[in-house]
């Protein structure tokens, strides 16, 4: 169980939070402009590194901010936490 | 044996949640609201009512059940800026107090938040998780008051009771 | 009554006022309070206490504490539970105990026969053979013959907690070590918990003879143990083991029978600021032929229990050993009246500082054991050539320091040549290793790396501690080479005493390539018992690394995983059980509906709803038949309070639901709203709704009941991640807003009879429009939608309103028949319409179009979620699977609903499936709804449903049976 | 047929018998450790499950023997040896049914074709059912597996309570009723490092190299882009085809090589009970609370739950998911509150973006792909067979077809929608 130090709350147990997948690229303002393989790209191939990876936490049971951690997928160490995206 | 305390479930309150920037929910709200916390997590007090600083831009203003209407008067929830929220929500909280000797011991049972003195003082008060679904807590004189949405209400209850008994 | 014959007449930690009866395997026997069943049967001479696992050999006490591989029983009555080292059951009046894996005792067993034939099934014997015929026929009895003891019966006084705690400090063990570490923090100010698995704090010094500055170890202990109970930052807890390290510093722990309370087992778990693991270490085995014979046991047990129990474990012992720590324990026998035959060493030369130790006793050094003698116990062993009568051989392979929390914080374990052992090396988390588990094998140093790391775990805690004058402690220097197997050790030589596996069976893994580690542990199951191998899993390594010419620590350890000793299932669970092992949520009716007969389903989303409401002599069809006739013809009414809702507040909100809706929604004026569909980018059918237009910047967002936090999620992440310098606010108001749904031809009846200010006239309140006003004198939001097809009222007021409103609404129905409809008859209704149901139609691979709904996609807007991926999607031209209605051709016919859809009904891969069937009230007839391929275009036609007892012919229609043109809806 | 020389001491309780006289020093090395050489050509990347069985059966069934099988660590030391051995093929899609369907029919006969006893053992599965959602995701699943000849059937709740006497939770006034059951026979257990060794020790007897501790560092490509090979500690290995089957590491691999895929990493988990005299003798998937456990024949309840939350290469359980799965077995086996953990631990697998396997070529000519095998233990034959054909062919055979990593680009996905909770 991870201890997540929300910039609001502090330190928080897992269990407060919602995960919210991996921290994709942003989305294109305009989706029609990419080609069909960027933007399959866009939607099916996250990050995945042995290493720090970027992730979305929802402190839904806490303050309920989206936070953007970036944990390291082979020691869970989490290295930066920061409000949004 | 159990644990020497007791679960009370308490009345509704009057509840708004206030969301913006201080400054503008000061401008709208005017004197209806006591100061604004001044920690994350906490509560200032006034005259009955009381705001918890509950996330960022968030806060929640709660008051004796008696003073909703006035306060929705007051507040004017539909009338306000597009720039801030004021959403009347007194019913969407169940509220139970837990007290005695043992109330902490229960407290330990029912959430993981730390609510050691030092990092949970008189004035605190927050949003944390409790068996798994969202609470809210606050240090009351000889105990803590812990809230959950309504429709869980029973299921809380049940389980704090097997907790104590 | 027997006497104890193994008791001395004084000392030990027990207390002698208050004698204990007990039973074992069928015996009675007594003891006295603070003995475990181990030191009990050994105080009465009970030799043979088990048998071994898999060739049922002869087996007695040999460890003193959780280590103990050997004499696992089973308790019965009210402490019920299996394989229980006797070690660690603390023996209590009326205790009855039987060894496991024993029939019909441990002393008379019929499964000994496995011993003779032991040179047929060696390690990984099974995977040779039992192939033919068929696995089947022979496995029911290996697994009878497997599994120790039996599985545990239910049992009404279980109570189980689990707690949460926080502290800075995390001390395992409350050793010397520990104790000192304790102190040193506590004093500090520091919040510290300190645990211990033993009954009473002390570690080794329970059972040793030491002293601590001018008083003996004990009395330091409890000095020590008073001074932390004074302190109201630290909590000390005996009985409890520290189980599992995991990530970020959360510990569980297992304490049993707490104090001052009922339960049987709590469970904590610790999220701690930093850890110390003072835990010891643990006595290897030492392994020769016969080592697992009656009477051979762990130097450091024969010395706990003369110490700690009073206990002599025989009357004349020899002591094999290839390291120091032995000659202080032989000592101590020697004290307590064992005759000390020899020490057998196998190192050349003996240090003088153990010589020193055992003044006067023979020592053999540079000797091993070659032979032991007795079939059913220790006789004598033979030591080069010459025979040594005993029953009681005290053996000490060296000592590993107990690493295995410390390994599992993933922190890094590495091999000491010198102490012959793994020991901590770089941490991973905040972690530091203290005494014993650090390979400080001496008392005084315990004591000094005790207080030296609680310092460094208190100053990276941020407080400044003092370090404390250190009291004197002379212990014996320890030193040790390592013997891994002793010549001639082979097939009756115990490596894994528990499993049964001897240096035999390595040979073989090794001779049939299975050389890495983990595979040895695999196919020989060495380690994998109860124990998980404390005292034999370095002896594997070693006696690996031995034969293949490598160092122990090239050859490495298996993984060390929680939890260090069994933990009850129900310790874990804590208090979740039964009725509360999952949240369930109630609506302000939900006693209503109960109190009305409602048959309640688990309704997604934790809620529990009326599925219908069945009357005396109704059957499920008749009772949903009459509720859905109930709404096409009457009024019914329906308890719709977990439907999700949200008000999405400020001055971009209009825009943003433009995106994450197919439609426009930002069109809307005030006091009306849009049915509209939710996709993920994917290009799927997410939710369902409708949205109402509050004011300019305020909209209200419904979802459906089992999404609705799916939604909110969505929604907010979107805002948060990707739109955050937009303006708008979501508050969840799910709620604060409970609603009771009147529809049915005669709603607008009923709602004007219970009394309203709003003007309910078709033309000044339209279909999708909603209006505040009051309704029976409460405060209500009045909402035009209709999930059932019929003119519909959704009334919306405060949680605390519903009862009164719904009493209301019933007795305004009353004339008109009005009766409450449940989530079944809403199937029924929303079918014959042709709406959408997640779940059903929208099971995560459908888009609008397939459901006939592309009016739903918006040409206007540039973009919105999911329009990119449905466009790329469809542009493939593949066929896809569209929404039809269907009518088998035999009307009473019901198809399952799920049932498949093949070309002809024939065995071949499937064109679809039926998502709903239902009988309908307006028909008079099975009615259904269906994806199938190319849908739309053979609507007319017929198709087929496969069933595994037959073909269904069903007949394509629109998906729509009642009201095409939605007049009822709207009137 | 192809003619291969099988160079392979046979087991039986003959040889068991006549070792046993010599004190078991005659028997051979299950596999060798040849040297590695710097070409071959195929190189399988990975001696898990599935890189062992196509190394089996391409050498057995496309008679192509000049194979290295690379494994960073010790050979079947990853998922295969971390599973809960269920066996089954209850699944809803037509892409996916009759694979697992032919993939549980191979296992049925391995003991035999591999001559090394896996200890299969058809238990049967029963699905205790608390919700009707999923009783109607189990009645879609059961009416579609029939086309495909798979066993399912509805049973009443007595006649589970019956075949399993020790659930005696989800009674009519728990949080969650029991309100049917659909029994699953074809469903089994069986050893799983037996699985590995076997292959191993087959696909060794036809001439196929393993080798362990040699990890694939990097995926070379040739000046026409297609794979050249792979570097590992131990040198260059050159091959023109490669097959990467390394569960949760494929795209640590595939980015060496510029290659991204729609996976990403999760852990998963499992534990054991203290083993006990038999009390379950059929796998129970709970797939309403979230649990499943089988029975050992050496005793322990083996017991699976949920997946972790985020991207993990870990292999510890978090204590969450680890609660969350005792409490849901504890609601309905109230009795298995006094029975204790004895180990726990966890795996780490790909899952793709649809959670549907990938057994595909890949853009870069040369370079296969076995992944996302986030449930593929019981696919470990129709698996390996798939990739061997893949390999040996360049094409898909028709069973692992669906699969190919050309739906991603039209987006069409193959979604086994509802979820279950055994894997
Ligand atoms: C807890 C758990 C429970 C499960 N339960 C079930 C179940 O009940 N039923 C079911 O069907 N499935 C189950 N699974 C899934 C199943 O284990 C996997 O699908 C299957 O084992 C994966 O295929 P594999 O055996 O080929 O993978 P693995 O055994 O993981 O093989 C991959 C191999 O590749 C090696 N490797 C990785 N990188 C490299 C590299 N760079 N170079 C060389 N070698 C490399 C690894 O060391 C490993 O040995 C479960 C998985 C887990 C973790
Ligand atoms: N030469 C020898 O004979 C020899 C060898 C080893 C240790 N020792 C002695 O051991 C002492 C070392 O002191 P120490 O404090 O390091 O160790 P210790 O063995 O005195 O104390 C360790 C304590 O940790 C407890 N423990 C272990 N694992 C636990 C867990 N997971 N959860 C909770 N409790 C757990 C044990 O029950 C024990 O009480 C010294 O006195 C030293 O002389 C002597
Ligand atoms: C089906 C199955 C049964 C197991 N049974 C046992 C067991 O009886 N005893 C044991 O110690 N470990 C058992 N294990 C777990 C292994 O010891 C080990 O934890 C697992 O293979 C993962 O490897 P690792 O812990 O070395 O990472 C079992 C594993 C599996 C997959
Ligand atoms: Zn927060």
């Amino acid at each position: 169980m991870l201890l997540i130090d929300c910039p609001f709350c502090g330190k928080r147990n897992e269990s407060e939070f919602v995960y919210g997948g991996p921290a994709m690229p942003a989305r294109p303002a305009d989706p029609s402009a990419l080609d069909d393989a960027h933007w399959v790209d866009h939607l099916t191939v996250p990050p995945n590194p042995m290493g720090p990876v970027e992730e979305r936490w929802w402190h839904l049971r806490g303050c309920g901010s989206w936070l953007t951690i970036r944990r390291d997928t082979v020691t869970h160490a989490i290295a930066e936490v920061r409000h949004g995206g | 044996m159990g644990y020497d305390a007791t679960i009370t479930q308490l009345p509704l309150r009057a509840l708004f949640d206030l969301q913006g920037e201080p400054s503008a929910i000061g401008d709208w709200c005017g004197d209806a609201l006591p100061a604004f916390p001044e920690r994350p997590n906490s509560v200032s007090e006034r005259d009955g009512r009381t705001l918890i600083w509950t996330g960022p831009d968030h806060w929640l203003l709660s008051a004796p059940l008696g003073a909703e209407a006035g306060l929705s008067e007051e507040l004017r929830p539909d009338d306000a800026p597009a720039d801030i929220g004021v959403t009347a929500l007194s019913d969407t909280v169940t509220f139970f107090a837990v007290t005695g000797p043992d109330a902490g011991a229960v407290m330990a049972v029912a959430t993981p938040l730390d609510l050691h003195p030092d990092t949970f003082p008189a004035d605190a008060a927050s949003w944390t998780e409790s068996f798994g679904t969202k609470a809210l807590i606050r240090r009351i004189g000889e105990g803590y008051e812990i809230a959950v949405d309504r429709s869980y209400s029973d299921w809380f209850g049940a389980m704090l009771d097997r907790v104590v008994a | 009554m027997a006497a104890e014959p193994g008791r001395l007449p004084e000392g030990g930690r027990i207390d002698r006022s208050r004698p204990l009866q007990f039973r074992f395997d069928g015996r009675a026997y007594t003891g006295f309070e603070g003995d475990t069943l181990a030191s009990a049967l050994l105080a009465n001479r009970v030799r043979i206490t088990a048998r071994s696992f898999k060739y049922h050999r002869p087996r007695g006490v040999m460890g003193a504490g959780p280590e103990e591989p050997a004499t696992l029983v089973e308790l019965e009555g009210d402490l019920a539970s299996g394989n229980r080292p006797a070690t660690t059951v603390r023996l209590t009046d009326g205790l009855v105990a039987r060894s496991v894996n024993a029939w019909p005792s441990a002393s008379f067993d019929l499964g000994a026969v496995n011993q003779a034939l032991a040179r047929f099934i060696p390690a990984g014997f099974y995977y040779k053979t039992f192939k033919w015929p068929d696995w089947h026929l022979y496995e029911p009895s290996i697994r009878k013959a497997a599994g120790l003891a039996g599985a545990p019966r239910e049992s009404s006084n279980d109570g189980y907690e689990a707690r949460h705690a926080h502290t800075d400090l995390l001390i395992a063990g409350a050793g010397p070590a520990g104790l000192m570490a304790a102190l040193v923090a506590g004093r500090a100010g520091a919040r510290v918990m300190i645990v211990d698995e033993g009954a009473e704090a002390g570690g080794s010094l329970l059972n040793r003879r030491l002293s601590i500055g001018d008083q003996p170890a004990m009395g330091w202990v409890a000095a020590a143990v008073a001074e932390l109970s004074a302190m109201d930052n630290v909590i000390h807890l005996q009985n409890a083991t520290v189980w599992a390290y995991r990530e970020h510093n959360l510990l569980m722990v297992h304490e049993r029978s707490p104090e001052n309370s009922s339960l049987s087992g709590r469970s904590w778990r610790v999220r701690a600021g930093q850890v110390i693991t003072a835990t010891g270490a643990i006595e290897r085995m030492m392994v020769f032929e016969g080592n697992d014979r009656p009477g051979v046991m762990l130097a450091s047990a024969v010395q706990a229990y003369v110490n700690r129990w009073a206990v002599r474990s025989g009357q004349r012992a020899a002591v094999f050993t290839n390291n120091d720590s032995v000659y202080a324990a032989a000592a101590d026998m020697a004290r307590a009246g064992i005759d000390v035959a020899a020490i057998i060493d196998s190192r050349d030369s003996v240090p003088d500082h153990a010589r020193a130790l055992v003044p006067g006793m023979e020592i053999l050094a540079g000797h091993t054991v070659g032979k032991v003698h007795g079939r059913r116990g220790l006789r004598a062993v033979t030591v080069a050539g010459r025979r040594i009568d005993c029953d009681l051989l005290a053996v000490s392979g060296g000592w590993n320091p107990a690493v295995h929390l410390y390994s599992q914080s993933r922190s890094r374990i590495v091999w000491d040549e010198r102490l012959a052992s793994f020991v901590p090396g770089d941490a991973a988390q905040a972690v530091l290793a203290a005494g014993a588990a650090n390979g400080a094998m001496t008392l005084g140093a315990a004591l000094a790396e005790g207080a030296a790391r609680a310092l460094a775990a208190v100053a990276a805690l941020g407080r400044a501690a003092a370090m404390p004058a250190l009291p004197e402690a002379v212990d014996t220097p320890y030193t040790v080479a390592p013997l891994w197997t002793a010549p001639g050790a082979a097939a009756k030589s115990f490596l894994d005493v528990q499993n049964d596996v001897t240096v035999a069976d390595i040979e073989l893994a090794l001779r049939e390539g299975y050389s890495n580690i983990e595979h040895v542990k695999r196919y020989t199951t060495g380690g994998m018992g109860i124990d998980q191998g404390k005292t034999g899993n370095v002896n594997i390594i070693g006696a690996v690394a031995e034969r293949q010419g490598k160092t122990p620590g090239e050859v490495g350890v298996t993984t060390f995983r929680p939890p260090y000793t069994p933990v009850d299932f129900g310790a874990i669970a804590g208090r979740r059980a039964g009725p509360v092992v999952l949240p369930y949520r109630h609506t302000p009716l939900t006693g209503w509906h109960k109190d009305h007969g409602a048959v309640m389903y688990e309704a997604g989303a934790r809620w529990r709803r009326p599925g219908y409401y069945p009357r005396p002599g109704e059957s499920f069809q008749d009772s949903v038949n009459r509720e859905a006739r109930t709404v096409r013809e009457g009024v019914g009414i329906y308890d719709g309070s977990p439907l999700g809702k949200y008000e999405v507040k400020g001055r971009d909100a209009g825009r943003f639901l433009d995106w994450i809706y197919t439609n426009v929604m930002s069109s809307l004026t005030a006091g009306n709203g849009r049915y509209g569909l939710m996709l993920t980018d994917d290009g799927m059918i997410l939710d369902d709704g409708v949205s109402f237009r509050l004011a300019e910047d305020r909209f209200l967002v419904s979802t459906s009941t089992g999404n609705a936090d799916a939604v909110w999620q969505h929604m907010e992440k979107l805002l948060r991640i990707e739109r955050p310098d937009w303006q708008v606010r979501i508050t969840n108001v799910t709620s604060q807003w409970a609603n009771a749904t009147i529809c049915g031809p005669k709603a607008r009846e009923v709602l004007a009879a219970m009394g309203t200010d709003i003007d309910l006239a078709q033309g000044a309140f339209p279909f999708m429009a909603f209006r505040d006003g009051t309704v029976a004198d409460l405060p209500t939001r009045v909402v035009r939608v209709s999930f059932t097809g019929e003119l519909s009222f959704e009334v919306n007021v405060r949680p605390r309103d519903l009862p009164t409103l719904w009493e209301a609404a019933m007795e305004a129905g009353r004339s008109h028949g009005i009766a409450p409809i449940g989530s079944e008859a809403n199937h029924v209704l929303r079918v014959e319409k042709g709406f959408l149901s997640l779940g059903h139609e929208v099971d995560g691979t459908v888009d609008p179009h397939d459901l006939g709904m592309g009016w739903v996609m918006s040409k206007k807007k540039p973009d919105f979620l999911g329009k990119r991926s449905v466009a790329l999607r469809r542009s493939a031209g593949r066929p896809r699977r569209e929404l039809v209605g269907i009518r088998p051709l035999d009307p009473d016919r019901q198809i399952p609903e799920g049932a498949p859809l093949t070309p002809g009904g024939r065995k071949e891969a499937t064109e679809g499936f039926v998502t709903a069937c239902v009988w309908s009230v307006v028909e008079s007839r099975w009615v259904g709804l269906a994806l199938l391929t190319d849908g739309r275009a053979r609507i007319g036609g017929r198709a087929y449903v496969r069933l595994p007892d037959g073909i269904i012919e069903v007949a394509l229609c629109p998906p729509v049976f009642h009201d095409p043109e939605g007049e009822r809806l709207r009137s | 047929m192809v003619n291969i020389i099988i160079v392979m001491q046979r087991y039986s309780i003959l040889s068991l018998a006549r070792n046993a006289l010599s004190g078991h020093r005659g028997w051979a090395e299950a596999w060798r450790s040849p040297p590695l050489k710097d070409r071959y050509d195929a190189i399988i990347v990975g001696a898990g499950g599935h890189g062992l069985a196509a190394a089996y059966y391409l050498a057995k069934e496309h008679g192509i023997t000049d194979v290295a099988v690379l494994e960073a660590g010790w050979l079947g030391g990853g998922n295969v040896a971390r599973n809960t051995v269920t066996i089954r093929s209850n699944y809803m899609r037509d892409e996916s049914i009759p694979f697992y369907v032919k993939s549980v029919a191979m296992f049925e006969g391995l003991t035999r074709e591999l001559n090394f006893n896996m200890m299969h053992s058809k238990r049967t599965m029963i699905d205790v059912l608390q919700t009707w959602g999923m009783v109607r995701d189990r009645r879609r699943r059961r009416l579609i597996m029939d086309i495909y000849g798979a066993t399912y059937e509805d049973i009443s709740v007595d006649e589970l309570r019956r075949r399993v006497p020790a659930l005696t939770g989800g009674r009519p006034d728990s949080r969650l009723p029991i309100l049917g059951a659909a029994v699953h026979t074809d469903a089994a257990v069986n050893r799983h490092d037996a699985v590995a060794w076997g292959y191993a020790r087959a696909a060794d007897a036809m001439g196929v190299e393993m080798h362990q501790k040699t990890p694939a560092t990097k995926l070379l490509r040739g000046a026409d882009g297609a794979i050249a090979g792979v570097e590992t500690p131990r040198g260059t290995v050159r091959a023109k085809t490669v097959a990467l089957a390394v569960s949760g590491h494929t795209t640590t691999l595939t980015e060496t090589a510029g290659l991204r895929l729609p996976l990403r990493t999760i852990n998963l988990t499992a534990f054991v009970s203290e083993p006990v005299k038999p009390v379950v003798d059929v796998i129970v998937n709970c797939p309403d609370l979230g649990v499943y456990l089988s029975q050992s024949d050496k005793g322990e309840l083996v017991i699976g739950g949920a997946t972790d939350l985020g991207q993990s290469f870990r292999r510890d359980i978090k204590q969450s998911v680890f609660e969350d799965t005792v409490a849901a077995m504890l609601d309905l086996f109230p009795r298995f509150r006094r029975l204790k953990l004895m180990r726990q631990w966890g795996g780490h697998l790909d899952m793709a973006h649809d959670a549907t396997p990938i057994v595909s070529a890949t853009d870069i000519p040369g370079l296969i792909v076995s992944a996302g095998w986030w449930g593929g233990y019981k696919a470990i034959p129709a698996g390996g067979a798939g990739l061997a054909h893949l390999i040996a062919t360049g094409r898909p055979d028709p069973l692992t077809a669906p699969f190919g990593l050309n739906r991603f680009r039209t987006l069409d996905y193959v979604v086994e929608t509802g979820t279950t909770t055994a894997r």
